[in-house]
């Protein structure tokens, strides 16, 4: 590399922390979550400097787009309360205490980054040497559908729990109703127009970037989030309501993902011997037919968890 | 050939940095909000567009450069909608804490 | 110094920044704001550390890169979970502080 | 890939799967099957955790499975030894203890599917299952999983009755474990870095003392203290104990606290068995002593039941930490560090057992009476008798008095202690132990003593249900009859027990 | 020949992001929430730019579906935005 590219890398590192300083220092926490926004954004940029095709999507999706909406929402939601009281705000020399004890933490971790073993240890010679036996193309993809694939399992799992905690703080009498206030469609708005442009756009887009992951970077969070954007932009445009939490078939929805990831997991005692082992003829069928589900589910959980729990009732 | 297009990439990507830059300047120094909406307009636009015109000369294919160009359609369309949001809006000095 | 440790160096910093943050804000929508800094940062550094193990033709890693995907995720349905209490906790009460009784 | 798959692995998986699947299952059905569905899984569960505790106790030897045949590093192994084995077992004993007495509380709804009727059901089976993952994880990220999936299944438990206080506590509860998973995943960043796996057992040969680990290991640690709520990390629990319903605090006290303290032991015993250090053991020790002390004193000052036995726990998740500082002690020998490493893991059972019987006892009391004063409660011994004498039971554990669980781990903690001249540990354990006697006899007290007008119960309380209660309560008297001697079980898997061995 | 292309788009990311950067002075010392949105917005637009640029100079074609990604995100933001910005005048704030 030449040096171009390092001074890049430099002013963007800067710049990943002159944001990360605002997102912590504003005094208004509107701000503060615009700065977070752009937080994310640069770090996508980040994961691209650092050859993590895969990772910079999910950055851009969930941790800057989804969770940025999300936030943003909130902090509208909570305007006018975030003064602290006056007994909260921390004094001086706790303040002083605190600062000290953060410069520590992260001198010693980057003395810890200067003093990594050299060469690095990796795991990358044989992730490669084995991925013919997964038929996929994409070596993020065989970690996550693959070698690892229990992680991916149990956060699939991690993600519907999430779902139940935000639906149980529903008041009892709208239980089983819908999420969110009803947004109304404004005849002469632009955001109706503009989100029956973006949302078709938006799912062809998302199903190309799951589709491409098993030959290229992407893959299934990716793809979903997208997917799971276009649905929210789509209900806060008021073309369509979120469903009634009640609904048979967004329970359904919301399971299949996981449960045809058990079941195949546990055919592969049958067919491969062990859980979650393909027989390497089958291997990226079986993977291929794990993920459509498992996108579907995902996109709706993440939709969902953005969309709140339900606070109209069903009549 | 090759030289030819490489010349044209610089050219026009060099052209939407400058974009880029007056964009930013127009953010900084217009004293309404009116202003450096268009400012912002502009780089927004003519900016990305110009970068996006500069990387179609590096072959790639067909697709690579449908993606692209919907790219920059996308931002057009995400522009458009803070624009419309902020010229409802604007009033001399903006919304207040 | 390559951009890995660059961004290594980067992600230490964040981390720190984001536990300040964490400390010193009373408010829990900046806490959870600081929580994701944090993630930020560690995030980062594994990241770095992907980017060191860049071999077999692979740019970088693809096990730390794969699990910083998982992280990023968990990250989003803690934000989610802890963002939906404090706005149930804000219609219940119109406040939106963890000190209620205090 | 080879793979050692056996009919064990097959149970290992079937204690995640099984759980999860049911919650999976209920959340299809909806709220009014997710009781019938749980009723099914329970004894299932049950019976594939005897069923691996049969199969390690059989064949003496560390059940390993590597998922999906792809061993570590590139795949990720599940392990169950014998501690495992015994933390499987009793959470599966207590879960079904749990949802047997849950039953009259969240019952299936006639009609329409309720809230608390799904949610309670639903995530009861994914503690469950998030537990049985921390227990067998061999890997620190799939750990890590596991943690959070735990985390999300708990929370919401805390806020079931939506009253602001209970969504504050919750919401402070959230934060603290987000604090502690993401410091728990940096540590685990850091080893990565250094040594290219996170698998426990390779991590442990490969692994040596320097700046990286010590590093980790402290972040780590530190990021699971403050979800084990060890003292100067404890502020979050007792309002979320004492504010959730009572099955509720007795899954979250007896057994989602131990999680992460089965972590810790787990990262000190196995993952870096040569590396700790006397004074980082000493610091953790300390900061159970002051645990013990402050919870104890504390819970004695309480008006409300509910609050005195989530103070006491925080007391009591003080001896757990004990064990380090005798177990890390290179000086005196194999022996003692043995008794204080098997003292330490007793008491987390025992207090598993004990406090959850006694917070379902304070659930039925606050039930009948409709409050849980402490100074109300005069007459109660008379009107739910089998359910105070449950609650006595639970104490006796607390107390450490013969016969009881608590007895015995508190006793192996107190000779190691001795042993190793370090008596300042034993004059904790002594002290901890007079002042548990004392906020339960003040509770006793109050309830055995005759009420001035003749006591009218709110509801009437099921006879089954205080049954549940002494049967749980049992279980920790129970313990109490184990030899005072390191149990072989415990040590299936732990052949260097001698923490401090050459250095 | 490549090499000095490649050379010339990292300049121009770079050159591209510093400009944006400039304008997020505009965010920390803005004067208003729609300073503050405008601000973002342009940073969103250069962080696009500087991601295609670097997809063509570090040969990375995935980073362009990056962008792509980036671009369909920071609409739905963008919305966002337009539904809070509308409660927060609601709220006469």
């Amino acid at each position: 590399m030449t040096d171009r590219p390092l001074a890049l890398d430099i002013g963007l590192a800067f710049l990943v922390l002159g944001v990360a300083v605002w997102t912590i220092a504003a005094r208004d926490t509107f701000a503060a979550v615009v700065g977070f926004v752009a937080f994310g954004l640069l770090l996508t940029l980040v994961w691209a400097r650092l050859a993590a095709p895969d990772v910079a999507p999910t950055e851009a999706a969930i941790g800057s787009g989804v969770t940025g909406g999300l936030l943003l929402g909130a902090s509208t939601r909570l305007h006018g309360t975030q003064t602290p009281a006056p007994g909260e705000k921390p004094g001086a020399i706790l303040r002083l205490a605190a600062a000290a004890l953060c410069t520590v933490v992260s001198a010693g971790l980057a003395a810890i980054v200067l003093l990594l073993p050299e060469p690095a240890p990796t795991l990358a010679p044989q992730a490669a040497t084995n991925i013919s036996a997964t038929g996929l193309g994409n070596p993020v993809t065989a970690v996550l559908m693959a070698y690892r694939a229990i992680d991916t399992l149990l956060e699939t799992v991690v993600l519907l729990l999430a779902l139940v905690g935000v639906w149980s703080l529903a008041p009892d009498r709208v239980w089983g109703g819908f999420p969110g206030p009803r947004h109304h469609a404004d005849p002469d708005g632009l955001l109706p127009f503009m989100a029956q442009l973006l949302v078709p756009v938006g799912l062809l887009v998302g199903i190309y970037i799951f589709w491409v992951g098993s030959v290229a970077p992407g893959g299934e969070f990716q793809g979903a989030t997208i997917l799971a954007a276009m649905w929210v932009l789509a209900m806060m445009a008021g073309l369509v309501d979120a469903p009634a939490v009640s609904r048979r078939w967004l329970r359904l929805l919301l399971v299949a993902g996981p449960a045809v990831f058990f079941a195949i997991g546990l055919a592969g005692f049958a067919m491969a011997g062990a859980f979650l082992a393909y027989p390497e003829a089958y291997a990226k069928l079986l993977i291929v037919t794990i993920e459509v589900p498992v996108t579907l589910s995902i996109a709706t959980m993440l939709a969902l968890l953005v969309a709140g729990p339900p606070e109209r009732a069903l009549r | 050939m090759s030289l030819a297009l490489d010349v044209l990439t610089i050219v026009a990507v060099s052209a939407g940095a400058f974009f880029f830059l007056a964009g930013t300047v127009g953010l900084l120094r217009f004293p309404d909000a009116l202003s450096r909406l268009h400012a912002l307009t502009k780089a927004d636009n003519l900016g990305l567009g110009l970068v996006v015109l500069g990387l179609l000369f590096q072959p790639e294919g067909l697709f690579a450069g449908l993606k692209l160009i919907t790219v920059w359609l996308l931002t057009l369309l995400a522009g458009a909608t803070v624009t419309q949001l902020i010229a409802r809006t604007a009033r001399p000095g903006g919304a207040q804490e | 110094m390559g951009e890995a440790t660059l961004y290594g160096l980067c992600g230490a910093a964040l981390v720190g920044l984001g536990l300040f943050g964490l400390i010193v804000h009373p408010q829990p929508l900046r806490k959870i704001l600081a929580f994701n800094l944090i993630g930020g940062g560690v995030f980062l550094l594994f990241g770095a550390i992907a980017r060191r193990g860049a071999a077999a033709g692979f740019g970088g890693d693809p096990v730390p890169q794969a699990l910083v995907i998982t992280g990023i995720v968990v990250a989003f349905s803690a934000t989610a979970l802890a963002v939906a209490l404090l706005l149930r906790l804000f219609q219940e009460t119109g406040q939106a502080t963890l000190h209620l009784d205090g | 890939m080879p793979n050692s798959a056996t009919a064990g692995g097959f149970l290992l998986i079937l204690a995640i799967v099984l759980p999860v699947t049911g919650a999976l299952l209920s959340l299809v059905l909806g709220g009014r099957h997710a009781e019938r569905v749980a009723l099914l899984v329970m004894p299932a569960g049950l019976v594939v955790a005897v069923a691996i505790a049969s199969v390690v106790w059989r064949t003496h030897t560390v059940l390993e499975y590597s998922v999906g045949s792809w061993d570590p590093p590139l795949g990720v192994a599940f392990r169950a030894d014998g501690l495992s084995v015994v933390m499987i077992v009793t959470a599966a004993l207590l879960i079904c203890g749990i949802g047997a007495f849950a039953r009259a509380q969240f019952p299936t709804p006639r009609g329409q599917e309720t809230r608390t009727s799904l949610v309670f059901w639903t995530l009861l089976l994914a503690v469950w299952g998030a537990l049985n993952a921390v227990f067998i994880g061999g890997d620190l990220f799939k750990l890590y999983v596991a943690l959070e999936l735990l985390t999300f299944a708990a929370v919401p438990l805390v806020s079931l009755d939506g009253r602001a206080e209970t969504l504050t506590a919750a919401l402070r509860y959230l934060l603290f474990a987000l604090f502690g998973s993401i410091l728990y995943l940096l540590g685990a960043v850091l080893f990565y870095g250094a040594h290219g796996t996170l698998d426990i057992v390779l991590l442990s040969h490969r692994i040596h003392a320097g700046p990286v680990a010590w590093a980790a290991i402290s972040l780590m640690t530190a990021g699971l203290l403050a979800k084990a709520a060890l003292y100067p990390f404890h502020l979050w629990l007792p309002p979320a104990h004492a504010g959730a319903p009572a099955p509720a605090s007795a899954i979250l006290s007896g057994l989602v606290v131990k999680a992460p303290f089965f972590l810790v032991v787990r990262l000190w015993f196995d993952v870096m068995p040569r590396v700790p250090e006397r004074a980082a053991a000493q610091v953790l020790g300390t900061l159970g002593a002051a645990a013990i002390l402050f919870g104890s004193v504390v819970a004695l000052r309480q008006a409300r039941l509910k609050l005195l036995i989530a103070y006491s726990t925080v007391a009591q998740i003080g001896y757990l930490f004990l064990m380090f500082p005798l177990a890390v002690e290179p000086e005196t020998g194999h022996q003692w560090n043995t008794a204080a490493w098997t003292g330490g893991v007793l008491q987390a059972i025992s207090h598993a057992f004990a406090k959850a019987a006694m917070f379902m006892a304070a659930g039925l009391i606050a039930e009948a009476l409709g409050h849980d004063r402490i100074a109300g409660l005069a007459g109660i011994g008379r009107a739910l008798p089998i359910t105070v004498f449950a609650f006595g039971l639970g104490g006796l554990s607390l107390m450490g008095l013969p016969p009881s669980g608590g007895f015995v781990a508190k006793a192996m903690l107190l000779t190691a202690a001795v042993a190793e001249g370090q008596w300042w540990w034993a004059v904790v354990v002594l002290t901890g132990g007079v002042l548990a006697g004392g906020y339960v006899f003040l509770v006793l007290a109050r309830a055995l003593a005759d009420a001035s007008e003749p006591l009218t119960l709110l509801s009437p309380i099921s006879p089954s249900r205080q049954a549940v209660v002494v049967a749980l309560a049992l279980c920790a008297v129970l313990l109490g009859f184990i030899p005072l001697r390191p149990s072989e079980l415990l040590h299936i898997g732990r052949p260097d027990i001698a923490i401090g061995g050459p250095r | 020949m490549r090499a000095a292309v490649a050379d010339f788009l990292f300049a121009a990311a770079g050159f591209v992001l510093a400009t944006v950067a400039l304008g997020l002075v505009r965010i920390l010392r803005g004067r208003g929430d729609d300073d503050r949105i405008m601000a973002a917005q342009l940073l969103g637009t250069g962080g696009i730019a500087a991601m295609l640029l670097l997809a063509d100079a570090m040969s990375m074609p995935a980073a362009v579906d990056v962008a792509l990604t980036l671009a369909l995100l920071a609409a739905f933001v963008s919305v966002a935005f337009v539904k809070g910005f509308a409660r927060l005048g609601a709220d006469g704030t």
